[in-house]
């Protein structure tokens, strides 16, 4: 059963690999992706009910926060017979979207303002080493280049933030994105071949 | 009387927004009541768009009104749904197991072609045209001694990061284990590279965090009509 | 077609590699995080607290699946290393696929370490469904479960700074990589030790994840430099107008 | 031994605690006499024991021999003499034969005959002196003979220490240190033999300096004399052939003179010894029995030819030198008094000692030293013997009655054993008994006890304890005191030993691992930096300030910043040459979290193309929640365009698949979006109608938090798109990752972040919008944020 598993992973991965860049198989790689879409669909509604047993059994063991919980349920299963029967698009969704999703969101990304404050302060204290410093030089010097004085841009620092942005900064993107894919083709490749097994197996 | 979706919209907003502000001071009741409020609605909202603009359209619709090639093709995806929803009990987890190791196979795929076709060619590329002398002539760069600055940083910004990450080392004498001297070397003017991509990126995301702070302050003001 | 071959090299580069690997272990250079990371996961074992393992929200169907895949090659081995602490490691994703994946890699982890009976599903959890949500979901994770160490790897945004901040109020420590410059950025800040970029893919390989993790390192190396001459090349060309 | 450890809790206790202060276990009364017995136990002394066991049986009937045979001439006495070698060479076997087939009887029986022994050793206990002397008796008899003039000083400064407690230990050592000299002695002495004269100074000195050298000194050695003293009796075998030689000499009756006068000394001190001398007799036997038990385990045959004939006459040249042993030489002689001629006056000496111990053993009724001779000779003790190995073979016989014996002598019989003992001594007697003593004597032959028959032992033991009713309380295990006494006493002895010589080396070893697991590891490192929760609340109220009032305020003081840059420039150049009232795809691929900064962003850049070139918008998006940030961004900072869903733009809503998505929306987007956000069919009227391919889209407008989804649609489109220009709105997050595709040309224009659209809005048909609103408060938020830093 474990070999036949691992086949399942290796076929359907080695049919979209070659897909993605035979165009003969276009065609069968769009159909294998839109199985993956729908199954991901399906999985969408499997991580609802992980999230409602993870909480559902906070709220039977009376875990600490299991009040949280009730209300995570109540909001959850609420909003998704809403959007179920009522549909995405309609008032009541966009009351909620508008009302709770977007001002929590907003709100949350708004406390990053203190907490990347906060750790761009404490930096040097947790590791002092070139590339912190750097790090924290070359932030300084696009914040004070983003700024501007009641006159006018700030004199040089404006143009220096745009080439440390477009060219000095560009350079280490390349080369970390490049990395990131070094790493993912590997990764990837171990999953095609069954030597890494997410899912499951020994 | 009747109260407007707006109305509700600001309140609510209103609400929210005050109550996770209430985190600058710590974390606390009102903030736990907002944000699992929110993790639920969310997740709620996210799981009716999911229903109506994925398994509706493309497994529902074809099975009811679609022609019998589209049935057939989509009784193997339902198959996988189904066993995917086995999962939900415990004792028939391992039945969803072929279902997820396609995803899994398939998300690796896409992960290779992705990283080769939309990462690693195009910034290749981008790297090898920064030295393309057409460019200096359409006044992309500020002339050719500007060409060879921008394209030699960049060039050396690649390749020193890139060998920052070199993982093969040996042993020295001493018993550290260290890389050739002239990786070292290499790694060493990568880490500044990274570091500066880096720092550059932290500055992004605060004026980004600053702005949303900025909006959702703004909000608040305006609801209380103080701005 | 080109890439198909280039491909094809790799993947037997990286078979043969790991067979010879399994003969020959190679050595790697130091890695200050991923060795606060096997602090980590003997204190967590020794003190009975709880290793919180995060793969993100990198969809399986997006090339963000790159991190995740490798976030879940950690979340094996760390669950086979520490299921016989007293609170096993839980992670936490922001992705339903990617929940369900790490709940099988979890089993798995503790049958390969011979506990699959203590393996508990709830463990392996969807905080989340929006990045923010799955952040929001996660950070009482932190809190309230007696977490001893957070590991960060997969696909995170802006919102991996909540749970370094969440961490870092409870004096815990946070080890993180991800694949996504803004993250990396913020977990270079905001954790005590950061990965940058490909050693987040390098982790499993520094725990001991086996011969085919050390060949992956191996593969990367010699790619890298593959490229490294190549763009070297090339430029000269380019410059040169022969390209 | 200033310290005792507790054999129980292992605590330390000063020597003179008879119970244990930590657990109240009992320390003393039988671990003190136990240690003298300890130390014999080692395994060198193992084969001794089954001796003592089968001598039992063996010794009335070579005491009959040795009768029988003086009456006959003294020539053949003296022929006997020089016939031990070879006799004993032949006797043994028959000896052994004999003891073979008692041996399993003897070993079931020893306990028994212990059990009795300990009873009356445990009466001698009771008596400070008679510990002392009792030892002396044990391990010193061969020294004995040369120790004259020391006995009386050791036992005089011995016995004070004693009653002061268990110090019996000092005595007794002071006791074993002879009998180790004595042990050694006792090979040379015999060796030597043909010298007799020569031996005695010879022997003298170490005796001396060891007994005077300290009890502590001497207990450690005493656990070593009896495995040199029980070797040397294994050894006898070649001794007992010379023993004869060394008795035979004459001279030594000289010594006698001495030997009486001492012995008149003693009869002196007998009157105020007399309780003294109690235990010497109960104790005389099992020494005496040791003598004979040691020659007769390694050569039974031998001992009895050697005791036979020279018997007295050696005895004669030891006896003098000791007056404790004195005592012992009548009983000694019992069998063998008649014989020598020396007898008549030998049995003056131990006589007046002897006499109130026998009858006080024997009849309750003490007697003139004059009858004491008589008694003697008379041999009671001697016929008990001989009748038990007449009367009865069987060796149980004799055990059974040997105990007996003893403790008649010792006038006190503990019910030591439930066998036998009874007959003997009346209660009160025995309950007079203390355990501590006995043990002492059982030493001797415990260890060979404990390492064969261990329930015997515990026998034994029991009954001290019951007689000893408290200690039963504090230990129902005190039964095997006796026996595992002995074996735990070596235990804590050889942990010190251990401690000296292993523990060091792996102690050095535990110090280098440990040192090699822990010197690594910065545990500092480790643990993180402890959280500011000051610094975190003065930035939040820092920031809070600045922005709401700054916000309050309204005010415009920082200028917007200038100097549009190429991709800002283009981005709108392309946005005011597009064609009229063309299709424009927008794709809104940002999460809720940053509506805020992308719709500043993208405000700007839709409103001046909305306002020049009225175009078809069509949004889609591959976030879930990007159909309706799409409706939110037309009904908010676009609400004065007053765009109609279905007529002027179209919201496809949420493409699932991500990368996929993207893919086939390329290929063909009516069929991948056939629906409106609002399920109804999409693609109606003009001019989506007659849109087929996705290159028919007159530009593809991106408004993106992230570089990766940015990626996906310049990646995926890039085939389908052909010369479509494609503009990016990106958060400051994202630009940096954005930039290299506007360097490769895949993106025609860039406006990223605040100040992106902050340039972008100046030259979008000059109305303020966000940018301008947030500026301030950005600049300043800024500003604090480089101070901050700087100053952290």
């Amino acid at each position: 059963m474990r070999y036949f598993i691992a086949a399942i992973a290796v076929a359907s991965g080695l049919l979209v690999l070659v897909g993605y860049f035979l165009p003969a198989l276009a065609n069968v790689e769009m159909i294998l992706l839109n199985w993956a879409m729908i199954l991901a669909g399906a999985a969408m509604f499997l991580g609802i009910f992980n999230l409602i047993s993870v909480h559902s059994e906070k709220i039977r063991h009376r875990e600490k926060g299991n009040l949280y919980s009730a209300l995570l349920l109540i909001a959850l299963l609420g909003t998704f017979f809403l959007g179920f029967i009522l549909g995405p698009d309609n008032i009541s969704m966009r009351i909620l979207l508008n009302g709770i999703i977007l001002p929590a969101e907003a709100m949350l990304m708004g406390l990053l303002a203190v907490t990347l404050l906060y750790a761009a302060i404490r930096l040097l204290r947790r590791r002092v080493n070139i590339m912190s410093v750097i790090f924290l030089i070359s932030a300084l010097l696009i914040l004070i280049g983003t700024v501007t004085l009641p006159l006018g841009n700030m004199p040089i620092f404006g143009a220096l933030r745009s080439w440390m942005t477009n060219v000095l900064a560009v350079g280490g993107a390349r080369g970390i994105l490049m990395g990131v894919v070094l790493g993912t083709l590997t990764t990837g490749l171990r999953v095609l071949f069954g030597m890494d097994r997410p899912y499951g197996g020994k | 009387m009747v109260i407007s979706p707006d109305l509700i919209t600001g309140v609510l907003s209103f609400i929210i927004t005050i109550m996770i502000l209430s985190y600058l001071i710590g974390d606390n009741p009102i903030f736990r009541i907002a944000i699992y409020l929110f993790i639920g609605v969310s997740a709620g909202y996210i799981a009716a768009v999911a229903w109506w603009q994925v398994l509706w359209p493309k497994l529902v619709i074809p099975l009811r009104s679609g022609n019998t090639v589209d049935r057939s093709l989509a009784i193997i995806p339902l198959l996988g749904a189904i066993l995917i929803l086995m999962k939900v009990l415990p004792r028939l987890s391992k039945i969803g197991s072929p279902a997820m190791a396609y995803l899994a196979g398939v998300g690796a795929a896409v992960a290779i072609g992705g990283g080769l076709t939309g990462t690693l060619y195009p910034q290749m590329a981008a790297t090898i045209n920064a030295f393309d002398l057409n460019r200096v002539s359409t006044g992309n760069v500020l002339g050719f001694m500007g060409l060879i600055r921008d394209g030699g940083v960049i060039l050396v910004g690649v390749i020193s990061s890139l060998a920052y990450f070199h993982f093969g080392a040996r042993t020295r004498p001493d018993g550290s284990v260290r890389r050739f001297g002239f990786i070292e070397i290499l790694a060493w003017i990568g880490q500044i590279f990274i570091g500066i991509t880096l720092g550059v990126i932290f500055a992004g995301v605060y004026s980004a965090a600053l702005t949303m702070f900025i909006e959702r302050i703004s909000s608040l003001l305006r609801f209380i009509g103080l701005s | 077609m080109t890439e198909l071959v280039i491909i094809g090299l790799v993947a037997i580069l990286l078979l043969v590699l790991t067979l010879w690997k399994r003969r020959s272990p190679q050595q790697f250079r130091s890695i200050p995080a991923l060795a606060s990371l096997i602090r980590a996961i003997g204190l967590s074992v020794e003190d009975g607290s709880r290793l919180h393992i995060s793969v993100g929200h990198g969809s399986l169907i997006t090339p963000r699946s790159g991190s995740g895949l490798a976030g879940l090659a950690m979340l094996r081995h760390l669950a086979e290393r520490t299921s016989s602490s007293d609170r096993p490691p839980v992670a936490t994703t922001g992705d339903p696929a990617l929940s369900l994946l790490a709940q099988d890699t979890l089993q798995a982890g503790y049958s390969a370490a011979g506990a699959e009976e203590l393996f508990v599903p709830t463990t392996g959890r969807l905080t989340g469904m929006s990045p923010f949500g799955f952040a929001a979901g996660a950070m009482p994770v932190i809190r309230d479960e007696r977490v001893s160490a957070n590991v960060l790897m997969g696909y995170f945004g802006p919102e991996s700074a909540l749970l370094t901040d969440a961490a870092e109020q409870e004096n815990v420590i946070t080890i993180g990589a991800s694949d996504n410059l803004v993250a990396q950025s913020i977990l270079f800040a905001g954790s005590q030790d950061a990965l940058i970029g490909e050693e987040l893919y390098a982790s499993s390989a520094y725990l001991g994840a086996g011969a085919a993790h050390t060949a992956s390192l191996t593969v990367q190396d010699i790619l890298r430099w593959l490229i490294m001459v190549t763009l070297l090349l090339s430029a000269v060309a380019k410059f040169m107008g022969l390209i | 031994m200033a310290d005792i450890t507790c054999p129980v809790c292992g605590e330390i206790n000063s020597a003179d605690q008879e119970f244990c202060q930590y657990c109240q276990s009992r320390l003393q009364p039988l671990t003190g006499p136990l240690k003298g017995a300890d130390a014999p136990i080692t395994p060198g002394q193992f084969p001794t024991k089954k001796v003592t066991a089968d001598l039992e049986p063996i010794l009335p009937q070579w005491l009959r021999d040795a009768r029988d045979k003086a009456r006959k001439n003294a020539e053949e006495q003296a022929e006997q003499e020089s016939k031990p070698e070879p006799e004993t060479g032949a006797s043994a076997p028959d000896l052994l034969a004999g003891l073979q087939s008692q041996k399993a009887e003897d070993e079931e029986e020893t306990p028994d005959w212990l059990a009795n022994i300990t009873g009356s050793k445990s009466k001698s206990k009771k008596t400070e002196t008679g510990s002392t002397e009792v030892h002396w008796v044990e391990l010193g008899k061969p020294n004995e003979f040369m120790q004259e003039g020391e006995e009386p000083s050791i036992s005089a400064t011995q016995e004070p220490t004693e009653s002061a407690g268990e110090e019996s230990l000092p005595p007794w050592l002071a006791g074993t240190e002879p009998a180790e000299g004595g042990a050694d002695e006792l090979t040379a002495w015999l060796r030597e033999a043909e010298s007799p004269r020569a031996e005695p100074p010879a022997q003298e000195p170490s005796p001396r300096t060891e007994s005077d050298s300290g009890s502590s000194d001497a207990f450690p050695r005493s656990s070593e004399e009896l495995p040199d003293w029980l070797k040397n009796l294994q050894e006898e075998k070649p001794v007992s052939s010379e023993v004869p030689q060394m008795e035979s000499p004459l001279p030594e009756e000289k010594s006698d003179s001495d030997w009486l006068k001492e012995i008149q000394n003693q009869q002196a001190e007998s009157g105020l010894e007399s309780a003294e001398k109690e235990e010497p007799f109960s104790t005389e036997l099992p020494a005496w029995l040791k003598d004979q038990a040691a020659p007769s385990d390694s050569s039974l045959g031998g001992v009895p030819d050697w005791l036979q004939a020279p018997s007295s006459p050696a005895f004669i040249s030891e006896e003098p030198e000791q007056k404790a042993e004195q005592e012992n030489i009548p009983d000694w002689l019992k069998a063998a008094a008649p014989e020598s001629s020396v007898f008549s006056e030998e049995p003056a000496a131990p006589i007046p000692s002897e006499t109130p111990d026998w009858l006080a053993s024997l009849q309750k009724d003490a007697e003139a030293q004059a009858f004491e001779p008589e008694k003697p000779e008379e041999g009671e003790p001697p016929p008990a013997f001989v009748e038990d190995a007449l009367s009865d073979l069987n060796a149980e016989a004799l055990f059974t009655e040997m105990p007996d014996w003893l403790s008649n002598a010792g006038t006190a019989e503990p019910p030591s054993t439930p066998s036998g003992v009874p007959s003997s001594p009346p209660a009160p007697s025995s309950e007079a008994l203390t355990p501590g003593e006995l043990p002492s004597w059982v030493q001797a032959m415990r260890p060979i006890e404990t390492s064969q028959a261990e329930a015997p032992l515990s026998t034994s033991g029991d009954q001290t304890l019951e007689t000893r009713g408290p200690l039963a309380g504090l230990q129902g295990v005190l039964p095997a005191i006796p026996g595992i006494g002995p074996s735990s006493k070596p235990k804590a002895y050889s942990i010190k030993l251990q401690a000296t010589e292993e523990q060091q080396a792996h102690s050095a070893l535990l110090e280098q691992v440990l040192a090699a697991e822990t010197a690594p590891e910065p545990i500092t490192s480790f643990s993180p930096l402890a959280t500011q929760r000051g610094l975190r609340w003065l930035l939040a109220f820092l920031l809070l300030v600045i922005v709401s009032g700054v916000l309050f305020l309204r005010t415009h003081v920082f200028s917007l910043p200038v100097g549009e840059t190429d991709e800002i420039r283009n981005a709108r150049l392309i946005t005011e040459n597009i064609p009229q009232n063309t299709p424009v795809l927008v794709v809104v691929d940002y999460e809720p979290a940053l509506t805020g900064e992308m719709e500043a962003i993208a405000a700007p850049l839709l409103d001046h193309l909305i306002i020049l070139r009225h175009p078809v918008l069509v949004f889609i998006s591959t976030s879930p929640t990007g159909g309706l940030l799409a409706e939110r961004l037309l009904s908010g900072p676009l609400q004065d365009r007053g765009y109609q869903r279905g007529t002027q733009y179209l919201n496809l809503g949420f493409l699932p698949g991500g990368l996929t998505g993207v893919r086939s929306f390329a290929q063909d987007p009516v069929a991948a979006a056939p629906l409106n956000i609002d399920r109804a069919p999409a693609w109606i009227g003009t001019p989506l109608e007659s849109l087929t391919s996705f290159s028919q889209f007159s530009a593809m407008i991106m408004i993106t938090d992230n570089a990766e989804s940015a990626r996906t649609w310049i990646e995926q489109t890039n085939s389908s798109r052909g010369a479509m220009p494609v503009l990016v709105a990106s958060s400051a997050q994202a630009a940096p990752m954005i930039e290299p595709y506007y360097n490769s040309g895949q993106v025609s224009g860039v406006v990223s972040g605040l100040y992106g659209g902050a340039i972008f809005e100046q030259n979008n048909s000059g109305r303020p919008g966000f940018a301008r609103t947030y500026w301030d408060t950005f600049s300043l938020g800024m500003i604090l944020a480089i101070v901050l830093i700087i100053a952290g």
